[in-house]
């Protein structure tokens, strides 16, 4: 899920045409400084970041002042968010707001439908909104293929007491967020708030987009969205460049599995027999040796791993290129912490012959392997 | 009976010269299955397995009819493959390509529906009714011809499953991995109403996992519609949460899509949920001797 | 009875409140057309002639049937505005506006065609039933009831060939401009065909002009398919030959889209084709008489 | 209709990762040696015009040493064509051609579908192909609509003898030229040759594009193609902007109409009784008083008019629109030439009164007007 830094997003918004606000990025106090004196003040400084509620956080300051901006961006990247520090500031031109709205479109996979909500109470608290005042969030489905126009809009907007030019304008930029999903290969597209200046423009002040990873082959502009990487460790990085699904996490057991599914039902038996995984780690289908020799090189690598585990049911991965990238693994990386392996499915009998060659006994069978592996902690643990 | 595909299902392979299409070409075939046509662009004349190589759907219709398609090309080419298969009039077609833009599977999936086409997939393991045939990678040594339908939202956690029913004596009627991209075709509700309305399907099991609302949306179509005995596991009770799709996505699941959420959904029901997979068949044997 | 447009057809007005579409409603209104509804986003509860004015179809259709809608609107607006009254269920559509884009024109025509709406347009006159209705801006004075169906892919030109009718007491039975864009809704084989199937319309003026091959498949289809008499007039007979469309708009033509070509063809299937327009009544006469 | 220069057309082509043989756009000699050294010799000097059989008239020449590339880029830069001199080149580099093709995509209007041509023997001489070997030639009808795929042309070139890894790569090339036009607002993308190189590669080596003029308020990069503007006089694209069609032809009568057939019929008319018009002048449906000073503006400036005849049957045109725009341009221009009025339709009386109380007796019939002013004309003559 490939979401966006507010600033990426915009860029996006940006090229289809749909307003924004005047902004600049920035990576220092100077930059801010000098992004400030060119927007004109007062501006907002906003920190670039994935994580929400950045407001409340004291990572968005209005300032009036030069001397405000020095401050508040040195103070404001001088801290941290998702666990990482923050590096990129957007610096944006303060507009004279009227009122606030909340706009987004969503992919609703399960439908194949793109789902529109509105609100003509946007702002910080939307999620609260939709609880406490469901009548004021309109939700809007159409199939993914529809041909957006303003009128699909009116009715929810009347709804919502916006008649008009005002009801034209709004249907217009729904319209075109809609377009925008549809053009750009996003799953999420979200303005919270979207707001009406006093001077009668709607503007998109904020941008929460996702992006669909599984079309980065045919974005090559994607490259340049640094949030698609920073969200990410070294370990995960060189995961996802070898085409392995790795979120590292607090326990004791490094963990490969092949599949999605396959992997979390391994974490919950993990947690259920009385250890911790300290991975989630899918070579998916179909899985090279030498994709499961990169995958134990990084496990290998963290001392916080105790045992590793090996979870995979052949279908279209096939027990042989398992068992050849593990041995090619202990041999290259030279690893001494003890590895279970279950080896079951296409070319299993071919696998666990390799494996017995190097002496590793493989299971065939997931909970007595799992067991096994929580059981080794155990020992280490005494 | 089983759903969807029989022995006589005639079934071409979309980019069967291919590393993954040749190699699950003869496991097919080991299987079973009458795979009449292999499609890749350009390799007309060639044979894979025995099975003749045709340019297109149009040649080898000059050959043969095909009643079902599965497709092992690259995600990139999945659309003009999927596209290709239902303009030339399959009823059934499985995508095992994983990595399929979803707006690539959306126009897919609305070209399947507009046309009354089947589509298990994309990012799935494909469909098998033991003892008949075989369409994708589900492993057909660990299957039985039995009376339990399986359905699930997982690739490798299926073939656990089926695994353990099989250990336990429970062969299976047809089993359908639906696949995990957020678009994809057939879900629980249309296999649930499959297994409900196949005589030989007795029980239904059913594999979700966390994220996404279709546990819950099965759960309520289970309430009304089925009345076969459904046992249900969850996979990934314990992960961490996700990100969620900005505050839209917050909304819109709620307080759904966890782990809790789904078996609550599932118990209200009528379906238990299970811990681990191996209690599955326990309480499938239970029933069984009721 | 006339074809496609009577004097109960109730009429919608698409961008109403503009600068030609006030006008021309007021045109309308006077002619005795049954305008129900003006649509204008954003301008609902306004009044235009005492017509009232909706945000939407939506809304007109709380408070009225539409059989037919006309639109006014800017060329970038024509689109979504042709999209609402197709989707909103109207049979007939006419398009007034120019320099509406091709590819634009395409969907809605295709559109059209999937929903069974009759397009008229765009860049065209309109439509005219003597006596009855109009939805365009053929002016009202030069008509007159009749039997003569006239349809013309010109605009002004229309009106100097039903002026000349009038005079020469020629009435009409109904005059369609069908436009002369490159993609347009109806042409000259499905106006034949109306008139042809028309019990009130017993002679068919047709005015063409260089450039395409409409003339020439519309002489081919007289031949197949149409008895009634038809007499042609083809403008541009002295213009300098335009620039081609490439090689391809060269393969394509042949030699055919001059104004030769289209007499050849034309005359071949038996219709006249006159040098002057004052010549057309003068034969539709003789035919009258014989 | 937009037709473009070759080098315009294939920045279209680029943007869209059509293959292309390496080139550059230059003005001058100087500009031209410059291109040859970076893309290395030999290489075709191009001229950009917009008439064909560019390479029969001399305007393509391939050269082998940069003596030559002055030689020749300074003869073509002296050419003229239809009528204009030639301002700018494309020096391409020299592609190893292995074999000549033919690819075309165009709008067929009257059947709201896309033609898709395409012929194993390009080259110069494809309407010969055409109409010598129509079976070597084949056309592919889509509705505009098309999702275009590469099975969808594999027929075609099967039955050209095409197979294998050619037909896919072929099959791809149709398929990108359809979407191009779609996505483009094009009316026609034509590639005479499409070359195959001894290396295997397809590339198109010419380009000739039509984009619709009336999708240019949505594509602001047309902007830049001059080829939209050089092909018209100086008074042609002050029409042009004025929103006027206007072509310049040889002979007597300025003709002011409005509506393109009403024109062609005045013109066919004026010709029928024995003189001939100096241009086609349509001002279009619901033309502003503006307008119509601004088309007899151009006519009276232009010292061959003997006479300037409007013709005008009002619909959506208003006739005292157009008499207030005739009765400002002869006071402002102070026109003495004789103007011959033809006025009927909407706001006819309006119109009428106006032209009357300036000494103008409107035609209210279309053929006496037109022999007064034949008349006129001939009178002159005398």
């Amino acid at each position: 899920m490939g979401m966006l830094y507010e600033f990426e997003g915009k860029s996006i918004f940006k090229k289809h045409k749909l307003p924004l606000p005047p902004s600049k990025v920035v990576t220092s106090v100077e930059e801010a400084v000098k992004a400030a004196e060119e927007l004109g003040l007062p501006v907002v400084i906003k920190a670039q970041t994935l994580s929400g509620k950045r407001g409340k956080r004291g990572l968005i300051k209005k300032v009036d002042t030069i001397d405000e901006v020095k401050e508040k961006s040195a103070e404001i990247l001088s801290k941290e968010s998702d666990g990482r520090p923050i590096k990129k500031l957007l610096i944006e031109k303060v507009v004279p707001i009227k009122q606030e709205f909340y706009a987004s479109v969503m992919v609703d996979g399960s439908h194949v439908a793109l789902l529109s909500m509105f609100s003509p109470e946007g702002g910080m608290d939307i999620e609260e909104i939709a609880k406490t005042k469901p009548e004021k969030l309109e939700k809007i489905m159409f199939p993914m293929d529809i041909k957006p126009f303003g009128y699909r809009f009116f009715p929810a907007l009347k709804r919502q007491g916006i008649t008009g030019k005002d009801m034209v304008k709004l249907a217009g930029f729904l319209k075109k967020l809609v377009e925008i999903v549809q053009k750009e290969d996003l799953t999420l597209a979200e303005i919270n708030p979207l707001v009406l200046t006093e001077d009668g423009q709607y503007l998109a002040l904020d941008a929460k987009v996702v992006v669909d990873d599984n079309a980065s082959y045919r974005h090559p502009e994607w490259k340049e969205f640094t949030s698609l990487i920073d969200r990410y460790t070294k370990e995960e990085i060189e995961a996802k460049e070898a085409g392995i699904s790795f979120v590292e996490l607090d326990g004791e057991i490094g963990m490969i599995a092949c599949g999605a599914g396959l992997g979390m039902a391994t974490m919950d038996l993990i947690k259920y027999f009385g250890a911790n995984p300290k991975n989630f780690l899918d070579v998916g289908g179909g899985a090279s040796p030498e994709k499961v020799s990169k995958a134990l090189e990084i496990l290998s690598r963290d001392p916080e791993v105790k045992v590793i585990l090996v979870n995979v049911f052949g279908g279209i991965t096939r027990g042989d290129q398992v068992a050849l990238g593990i041995i090619d693994a202990i041999k290259k990386f030279n690893i001494k912490i003890p590895i279970v392996v279950r080896l079951i499915g296409t070319n299993q009998e071919e696998g666990v012959k390799i494996l017995k060659e190097h002496g590793i006994e493989a299971y065939t069978e997931m909970e007595p392997a799992i067991k096994k592996a929580v059981e080794l902690v155990k020992q280490q643990k005494k | 009976m089983a759903v969807l595909l029989y022995k006589n299902t005639k079934v071409a392979v979309q980019g069967i010269t291919g590393y993954q299409g040749s190699f699950h070409t003869k496991k097919m075939l080991e299987y079973g299955t009458n795979i009449v046509a292999g499609i890749t662009p350009g390799k007309q004349g060639m044979e894979v397995e025995g099975v003749p190589v045709y340019d297109s759907f149009e040649e080898a219709l000059k050959h043969t009819e095909i009643d079902a398609s599965i497709i092992f090309v690259p995600a990139s080419f999945v659309k003009e493959a999927a596209f290709e298969a239902i303009e030339a009039g399959v009823k059934l077609l499985v995508i095992i390509t994983e990595g399929v833009p979803v707006w690539d599977t959306a126009e897919i999936a609305l070209k399947a529906k507009e046309k009354g086409v089947t589509l298990i997939g994309p990012n799935c393991p494909g469909i098998i009714t033991p003892g008949q045939a075989k369409m994708g990678i589900i492993p057909g040594n660990i299957v039985t011809p039995g009376k339990v339908g399986v359905v699930s939202r997982s690739g490798t956690l299926t073939y656990e499953v089926i695994q353990q029913l099989t250990n336990a004596g429970l062969g299976q009627s047809t089993c359908i991995g639906i696949g995990g991209d957020p678009v994809h075709g057939i879900g629980f509700l249309e296999a649930l109403e499959l297994f409900q309305n196949d005589p030989d399907t007795e029980q239904i099991v059913m594999i979700g996992e966390i994220g996404g609302t279709a546990e819950e949306e099965a759960a309520e179509y289970i309430k009304e519609n089925i009345t076969k005995p459904v046992v249900a596991f969850i996979a990934g009770q314990t992960a961490p949460p996700g990100k969620q799709m900005g505050h839209a996505g917050a909304i819109i699941m709620g307080s759904r899509g966890t782990a809790q959420s789904k078996i609550k959904a599932l118990n209200e029901a009528g379906v238990p949920v299970t811990k681990t997979i191996s209690e599955i068949p326990e309480i499938l044997l239970k029933n069984k001797n009721k």
